[in-house]
């Protein structure tokens, strides 16, 4: 690889939160201090939210019911994502590429009362 | 002004007295309340604590809609029934409870579940609603007649030790709109609901009182400071001394997290910004009016209760 | 197990299931909250929305201290009072709500005024005290009595927009302690009251109802929380099962910010690390034991009225 | 001056935040940005706290009852200050010495109830 392209092994630290629930699902933690790969191994491109969300499948998820976290491969319906505080809709959603420092707050979405 | 030839009365002075000294109300804002209509839809858990306080508050009209009756099981957190109103209507039961508490507000039961044909027609008589119930299909089907009636919707949820709240739709903007900035509607938020094995109520997933006493609480301080403050009604050459809306066209999502095991910390309350009106909204965006009207949704069009799975989900069950 | 020969019954069952399947409490959380024993100090805006989560949620005890009757201009805020009720003494009041609501917990009426002479033999009685009064002197009184009786106290206040709730003593700790991290108790974190003319009470100041009422529901979650979880019993040789206390040693202060001209925003909660217990604290620090006594308190020493510069005021006035 | 001791024209960003009804005091607003010197104009010496007090009654106080903020000199009893959310009392009070970037929160401690 040349000097100037990032290697898959390089890591940029970011915080990932939970709430509404979905906190149970991650060892009952609201906070966690992350770190992921700046290059996706697999698909060898700038790291983006789509595979911050497999990665927490395969590496920080405690509960068995991964169905309540994703649905075919994807988010599941009904789960909000806060980049920085701001609705990821504002940002390109699964295409937004991970910054150093970036907090990502998932938040299940409540209908009861 | 508006309201120069209505004073308030003895009773109403001695009443609100200690809020109306508070800096930022005064007369006038305790005026703009006495003239409001609010809707509470819900008598649980959230339309308890809100309805108390937007009651003491002294709105003018205060509806409430609800169906069912009050239970035993009801009453670890839906603190404006009793025991001995175990089997009553849970709208009378309430409404009792609040014409002890303030005498002087109109009270207007609507004993029923809302429902996409009598929706609009209850909606209509009332300045600002609180959606205080306790599922997605009818939450979204609020959302959207209160896009389609124009009215700001004060919308908050809580299961288990978790709570959130939001204030949509306020100041209330034409359907369709999208030159400026405008305040989001519930399905620019949340555009797609959980899939039914996702979904939990309170019955089911149980709920501390607090929590949901919480968010309710925090309901009426929302739906008390926009009528009082006039946020509801956009600046207008006719209006000019109406306050600027300030931070609802994109308002802060937030979110309530309870823990059993520690105290309060950093992450017991945060704020999350959410969008404006979305371009691609069904209910309120670029090509809404021809994808949601009043006639539509009476006519069952959209089907709220497929859109939330809940046909499915009923067949397996 | 402490609890093993006590059955829930049938009516505690349908009454608190809501609650009980809330992961983290259980039928053991429950039956630590009925063999509790709650006192709420002050029966007005805080300890009515206090009292009727903390009535509701099912302590076995729960003590009300207050000497004032129930005024019309207090129901604008004072949810548990009504106006049927105008005149009665305000914990009878109360207790009459409170009893329809749950009739299951031990309603105990305190119809005074706490004072110097009186604290220690009322809150003595008590697992938790509630701090819901209205005055600096008797918040330091009550803080005071809760370190040499060793009681955990969930302390609220508010005024006009803003609101405050501080976990104190909790879990407690022998007075004059020093050798490990203790919980701060009222003086640590607050060593000296205000000046009597930046003091506001709401009756002067004024007080929003929905402000007041978040901060009482709020200290009701606390309250709850530290018995339903037994985070005021320190863990022991004895005692293995009881969680760590997380952050009480040093508790957050909750600040609420509620602002009539714009909606929820990022500074609307915040959370304030306040430290531990203080080595120099005249009521539980190093030598504390030879400042503050119960002896001393009853006999009028300190004398908080002059401490808080009562006395110094009424002479002005 | 030499060029290894900085002017006292240099100027430090801070915020500083007001609750419990102090905001009144200042504007209404609870969140204010403010430069301040890094070496106290007056004394000579690194800006403290305690300048930072007076400062804000000379520059920042927007209502005439400065006596609700500060008596003799000092700030008035009944208010905490939080540096960086955290008593100030842990971090030498009035002596801290500010540093870019602190957020010094003063709250009035309030009793009603
Ligand atoms: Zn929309
Ligand atoms: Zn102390």
């Amino acid at each position: 690889m040349g000097s100037s392209e990032p290697t898959s092994c390089e890591t940029i630290p970011i915080t990932v939160e939970f709430s509404g629930g979905l906190e149970m699902l991650f060892s009952n933690k609201a906070k966690h201090a992350v770190a992921v790969p700046s290059i996706d191994p697999v698909t060898n491109s700038p790291f983006n939210i789509g595979h911050l969300i497999r990665h927490l499948v395969d590496n920080l998820i405690t509960d068995d019911r991964t169905d309540l976290f994703v649905l075919d491969d994807h988010l599941r319906p009904g789960i909000l994502v806060l980049i920085n505080d701001a609705d990821w809709e504002l940002e390109g959603e699964e295409e937004y590429e991970i910054q150093s420092g970036d907090a990502i707050l998932f938040v299940s979405t409540l209908h009861g009362g | 002004n508006e309201y120069e030839n209505r004073r308030l009365t003895d009773d109403e002075f001695d009443r609100y007295s200690r809020q109306m000294i508070v800096p930022g109300m005064g007369k006038e804002a305790q005026l703009r309340l006495i003239n409001s209509r609010v809707l509470i839809i819900g008598a649980g858990g959230l339309g308890c604590p809100a309805a108390q306080y937007v009651a003491a508050s002294g709105v003018g009209t205060l509806g409430i809609v609800d169906g069912d009756v009050v239970e035993m099981s009801n009453l670890h957190r839906q603190v404006g029934h009793a025991t001995s109103r175990i089997g009553m209507k849970k709208v009378d039961s309430l409404i009792t409870h609040l014409k002890d508490l303030n005498p002087l507000p109109t009270y207007t039961p609507h004993p029923f579940h809302i429902s996409s044909q009598n929706a609009a027609d209850i909606i209509s008589k009332y300045d600002l609603v609180m959606d205080c119930t306790d599922n997605a299909a009818t939450r979204y089907l609020i959302s959207d007649i209160c896009v389609l009636l124009q009215k700001p919707l004060v919308s908050a949820a809580s299961v288990q030790k978790s709570g959130q709240l939001i204030v949509l739709n306020c100041p209330p903007a034409q359907q369709g709109l999208i030159d400026k900035p405008y305040p989001p509607c519930y399905r620019c938020c949340f555009r797609k609901p959980p899939p039914p094995s996702a979904m939990v109520t309170c019955g089911e997933a149980g709920i501390m009182g607090t929590v949901v006493g919480m968010m309710g609480v925090a309901q009426a301080g929302e739906a008390i400071k926009i009528l009082a403050s006039n946020l509801h009604k956009p600046s207008t050459s006719t209006n000019p001394s109406a306050p600027p809306s300030e931070n609802l066209c994109q308002p802060h999502l937030l979110l309530y997290t309870y823990d059993l095991a520690s105290g309060i910390g950093p992450y017991t309350f945060r704020a999350a910004k959410m969008g404006g009106r979305k371009k691609n909204c069904f209910a309120c965006g670029e090509n809404s009016p021809s994808t949601l009207t009043l006639e539509g949704i009476k006519g069952g069009n959209p089907n709220y209760e497929q859109f939330c799975g809940l046909n499915a989900a009923s067949t397996t069950l």
